[in-house]
């Protein structure tokens, strides 16, 4: 009853990356997108604020600069080859993308128009640059829904909602991937020449997350089972303006526009952490200057948040007081009407979920677990690499959020992750048919889906006491609070205790929803034992990097340590144990130095 | 709070028919969303419960469902917009497949019936960079790039109930998006296909589509637009 | 092709829509009102006859009246809402107020007419 | 950069016999609104004022033939019945039962998906509005 389709290229996933990935594979191989949603509801279509790339439409600026950015961002983790590669090839796919209709904001003069985003600088005068090209503050819904319809219009062929639950290696070669159809229940083997991985990120592995429900780490969790590293996977980005409790991502986007960030005592903080750039230093920056506000006791009525402001009087009283001037050099203001064409989707959200309206009052902000910096090694072909000496496994690669290149480094620069999943997206897809062309299938084994099979009837047929959704909401707890924005070792070695426990826990787990059709209970089930199998895998990176970087700050080892951690981390799972090796960091023009914003 | 949930049940392998089951959840919030409802009675009454659900504010489409017998997204609505008692069931006219999970396939049939897609054959900017387009020009389409298909507005609509040829509003508005962009060359063709008998004169304007729209865009304007469209030629 | 109806009628009654809805329920009821009720009294008062006569004299009867009124009147209402809206596109966005004003203006002329006809007919 | 404006020539616009009934539909109400008025204020004039009630002026805007004012206190229906009246009377019948066949197409097309189906209703149709258009018109001509 498994049914069999064979194609030369597979993609997993079908948000901006994978549709990338496809769009530029099925020019010239057979190619196929699995995704366990429909393509539109991908979680690329939830990033708001704008894709980075040094047009220079309304100032001054290089690819070079936003290299320099990057670098600086990454806190010196990444790897400057492939951070180089990717900013110098980001003006390309802007226009690329615009060609393929995607509606961009525009100047007066017809260009595609850019705002100001948090780490994003002139390198000569260190003030912030317009970067950020922007559709209003959808541009990942713009891109996805043109990636999506370009797709369509290359007839590129879709299997919508089949969750892939494997991935078949022979002989240390991809052959294909194993895939349930949810609306019946089947299995379905594809094979393939190629399979790219664009299956996104585990934020759902904390409580508070901008993270959608179906981020729950799929792809690094069945890489990690097949036995290949993964990399980094200590760096996870919190960003600085969530909705208070629901997490709800407020775009830097807000800031961009003028917008400040006020403690409890109407103070607006940023000038003491970053006094260059204030509001608009980079995530981990703001993350934890809020942070520690708030440890300190300046939060909103000793609750967990502060205030972001973006009434019009405000932004322009402190826009007057920075100097802040339009392109032609007058004093920039704005009104709020502006503020309402720019930003509606932020508004509305303060609006249903806050009854509070941004115009007139403050929001209440809170970090809230954002992007996954780390994943799924990969060169900046998008090729997979296994181990310190990046070896590639033939035939499989990886893109977007699920891959670590790495050009994110320890913490990443807000507008980069949409232009990773383009940059890389495409690249990826171009290099797997390309490696489609002259290889040839892999011979498949004889039951390919006899172990996930097993993996479901065990987890269907359990008959133990233990809810999942207790379990979900233990482990999402126990990752905020101890391997989140702060973290030190007492807490960590508890977090991997606690997932150890729920992990065991989570074999009794019971199953209810026998059926075969739409089981979401059973997948959910599934689901939740990746984020486990990952969660683990973070907090061990996390307790092994004795320093702080980034997105991992420490708090018993404050400092950065270049002697002995400027290094990449690549953790496997053999015979149920961790096991971490390093890699070295690529320095090409830009030599570690202090971070200041 | 106590807030009562009576839902849609079907499920194919056991049920004959359909039914509603009532669950009380008894310290519910008034900011909750419908969707943390359906997940809490998913996660400790009943695991059996199948929707769709993803992003959870409103911006992927997935859940939407008639909350209190109106389409909706059941993330984009709070206790506090809709009451204690909270009737959900399964959008109209497309097939229930289980609980609130319908077959979505006629839908975006429809949608790629009316090319939703950017097209210009034109060559391309000789200096190589994008193609212009004035911010006025870009505002002329600006409420119709929202949709995130989601089918509130085409599930809503009286004439999309009545048979099943009809476009429906959600194509009708990706057609707008593209016939509206400056940039886009094959107005004409569109044209031609909603304007047949299956297309916008099937809209009479009932204005559920635009009422049920979590975007808020407004539809029945972008449709009207789209019927002058076919009389003066202005696009 | 067969012929399929997504939803039957009754489902589709239990659609909470609101005042828009119901008003193009109502301006359809009207229509189909209308097309039935004039065929029939033209073609009665075109044959005439005891027949046609009978029909008539049905026709004019005050409770057959006041539901003639509403249809038309309604149906004539609620059409320049809807022409006026249709031809100038922009005007959509104001939907719902342009309902409210419907029915102000609706209400008193055929509460008006009613009056009169309840008056003409009871009153002598 | 202004927004430049563009206009689709005739045959690129999709513009069918769909879309013309779509605005003979909103034309014709207009028309019939006109028509109306016209009735309405010569009835006043007429000094329908005194000698008629609302129900009854209504009626006359209608259709305006000296039967629907048969049973008010007007003493001569001669000026009722003039051709000018005739006329409008004519006018008013054509465009309303145009615009009322058109209205059920509509309405059937709502329910008949099958192109067979819609093809006998439009026929059906155009022989329903003759007959009324015949029996309308000897109604309005003979009264």
């Amino acid at each position: 009853m498994t049914k069999l389709h064979q194609f030369d290229v597979v993609v997993v996933g079908a948000g901006g990356a994978g549709l990338m990935a496809a769009l530029y594979a099925s020019r010239t191989a057979k190619t196929a997108v699995i995704s366990k949603l429909y393509p539109t509801r991908s979680h690329t279509g939830t990033a708001q604020g704008g894709i980075g790339a040094a047009l220079g439409n309304l100032e001054e600026d290089h690819p070079e600069w936003h290299t320099y950015d990057t670098v600086k961002g990454s806190d010196y983790l990444g790897d400057q080859d492939a951070i180089e590669f990717m900013c110098y090839e980001a003006p390309q796919a802007i226009i690329e993308l615009e060609h393929m209709g995607l509606p961009f904001d525009r100047t007066p003069d017809g260009r595609i128009s850019q705002r100001p985003f948090g780490g994003h600088t002139n390198n000569v005068t260190g003030k912030p640059v317009r970067r950020a090209c922007h559709a209003a503050d959808r541009t990942g819904h713009m891109i996805l829904q043109t990636l999506y319809q370009q797709c369509l219009k290359n007839q590129v062929t879709f299997f919508d909602e089949f969750q892939v639950l494997d991935l078949i290696l022979v002989n240390g070669r991809t052959a294909g991937v194993v895939a349930v159809e949810l609306a019946t229940g089947e299995f379905h083997t594809f094979h393939a020449k190629a399979v790219i991985f664009a299956t996104g990120g585990h934020g759902r592995i904390f409580e508070v997350t901008s993270n959608a429900y179906s981020y729950t780490g799929d792809g690094a969790a069945i890489v990690l089972r097949r036995g290949l590293p993964l990399e980094d996977m200590e760096f996870f980005q919190f960003h600085p303006t969530g909705i208070y409790k629901l997490g709800i991502l407020i775009t830097e986007g807000v800031r961009g526009e003028g917008g400040v960030l006020i403690n409890g005592l109407g103070e607006r903080f940023m000038s003491k952490y970053a006094p260059t750039v204030k509001d608009l230093a980079s995530r981990d920056v703001i993350s934890r200057a809020i942070y520690t506000e708030i440890r300190e006791g300046r939060g909103v009525n000793g609750q967990n948040y502060v205030w972001l402001d973006v009434r019009p009087e405000s932004v322009n009283q402190y826009a007057a007081m920075d100097g802040r001037t339009n392109p032609d050099g007058s004093p920039y203001t704005v009104t709020g009407e502006q503020i309402l064409t720019k930003l509606p989707d932020i508004i509305d959200f303060c609006r249903v979920y806050l009854g509070v309206d941004p115009l007139t009052e403050m929001m209440p902000v809170q970090p809230t677990a954002h992007y996954t910096m780390g994943g799924i090694p990969t060169n900046k072909y998008g090729e997979v690499v296994i181990d310190e000496k990046n070896t590639v496994l033939p035939g499989l690669y990886a893109a977007g959020e699920c891959a670590c290149v790495s050009v994110h480094g320890a913490n990443r620069l807000g507008t980069n992750s949409l232009l990773d999943l383009v940059v890389f997206g495409k690249h990826a897809g171009l290099k797997a048919a390309e490696f489609a062309k002259h290889a040839d299938f892999e011979a498949l084994p004889a039951h390919p889906e006899e172990e996930v099979r097993a993996q479901l009837e065990a987890l269907r047929n359990g008959s133990g006491r233990e809810n999942a959704f207790e379990i979900g909401r233990e482990m999402r707890k126990v990752m905020f609070e101890e391997v989140g924005i702060y973290r030190n070792e007492r807490g960590m070695r508890f977090a991997i205790e606690k997932i150890h426990e729920l992990k065991e826990r989570y074999k009794h787990i019971r199953v209810r929803d026998t059926g075969r059709i739409f089981n979401t209970e059973l997948l959910n089930a599934w689901e939740l034992g990746n984020l486990l199998d990952v969660a683990e895998v973070v907090a061990e990176s996390a307790l092994n990097r004795t320093e702080s970087r980034g997105g991992h700050s420490r708090e018993d080892y404050p400092d950065r340590d270049d002697q002995n951690w400027l290094k990449h981390t690549l953790i496997w799972k053999r015979n149920g144990h961790t096991e971490i090796s390093y890699k070295p960091v690529v320095i090409t023009k830009y030599p570690p130095k202090e971070r200041v914003y | 709070m106590q807030v009562t949930l009576k839902i849609f049940r079907y499920h194919p392998e056991v049920d004959k028919t359909f039914h509603y089951e009532t669950y009380v959840i008894e310290n519910a919030q008034e900011t909750d969303r419908v969707l943390d409802l359906l997940e809490y009675v998913k996660g400790y009454y009943d695991g059996t419960l199948a929707f769709r659900r993803s992003c959870a504010h409103g911006v992927c489409g997935s859940d939407a469902m008639r909350i209190n017998g109106q389409n909706m997204l059941a993330c984009k609505v709070l206790v506090r917009d809709v009451g204690t008692h909270i009737t959900v069931e399964p959008i109209l006219g497309l097939k229930v497949i289980k609980d609130l999970i319908t077959d979505m396939e006629p839908f975006f049939e429809n949608y790629k019936k009316v090319l939703p897609w950017f097209i210009n054959n034109s060559p391309l900017p000789e200096d190589g960079r994008e193609r212009r387009q004035s911010p006025e020009e870009r505002a002329r389409f600006d409420d119709t790039t929202k949709c995130i298909l989601c089918a509130c507005c085409t599930t809503s609509c009286p004439s999309f109930w009545a048979s099943d040829d009809y476009l429906g509003p959600a194509a009708l508005v990706a057609a707008h998006r593209f016939i509206f962009d400056s940039r886009d060359e094959a107005a004409a063709e569109r044209l031609k296909i909603i304007s047949e008998t299956s297309g916008l004169a099937r809209c009479h304007t009932a204005f559920n589509c635009t009422l049920a729209c979590p975007r808020e865009i407004q539809i029945t304007k972008a449709i009207a637009e789209l019927k002058l469209a076919t009389i003066t030629g202005r696009v | 092709m067969a012929l399929k109806h997504n939803v039957s009628l009754a489902t589709a009654l239990r659609y909470k829509g609101r005042g828009p809805m119901w008003a193009f329920i109502l301006h359809r009821l009207g229509g189909l009102g209308m097309a039935i009720l004039l065929t029939v009294h033209i073609l009665s008062t075109a044959l005439g006859g005891p027949v046609g006569q009978f029909l008539n004299d049905l026709y004019m009867h005050w409770a057959f009246q006041i539901v003639v009124y509403f249809f038309v009147l309604f149906h004539a209402v609620n059409g320049l809402r809807i022409t006026l809206l249709d031809l100038w596109p922009s005007l959509w966005v104001y939907g719902r107020e342009a309902l409210w004003i419907e029915w102000a203006v609706f209400l008193p002329i055929y509460g008006l007419a009613v009056y009169t006809i309840l008056s003409t007919a009871l009153g002598g | 950069m202004a927004a430049k404006s563009r206009r689709l020539s005739l045959r690129e616009r999709g513009l069918n016999f769909e879309m013309l009934m779509w605005l003979f539909t909103r034309l014709s109400a207009l028309v019939m609104y006109g028509l109306i008025l016209v009735a309405m204020v010569g009835a006043f004039l007429m000094g329908a004022r005194t000698q008629m009630n609302m129900a009854d002026v209504l009626r006359w805007g209608f259709l305006s033939i000296a039967g629907h004012i048969q049973n008010t206190n007007i003493p001569d229906l001669e000026p009722w019945a003039t051709p000018f009246w005739r006329l409008t009377a004519s006018a008013m019948l054509l465009v309303a039962t145009a615009h009322g066949v058109h209205g059920l197409v509509v309405i059937a097309d709502d329910y008949i998906v099958h192109p067979r189906g819609r093809r006998n209703v439009r026929a059906l149709s155009i022989v329903f509005l003759l007959l009324m258009v015949v029996a309308g018109l000897y109604v309005v001509w003979t009264w």
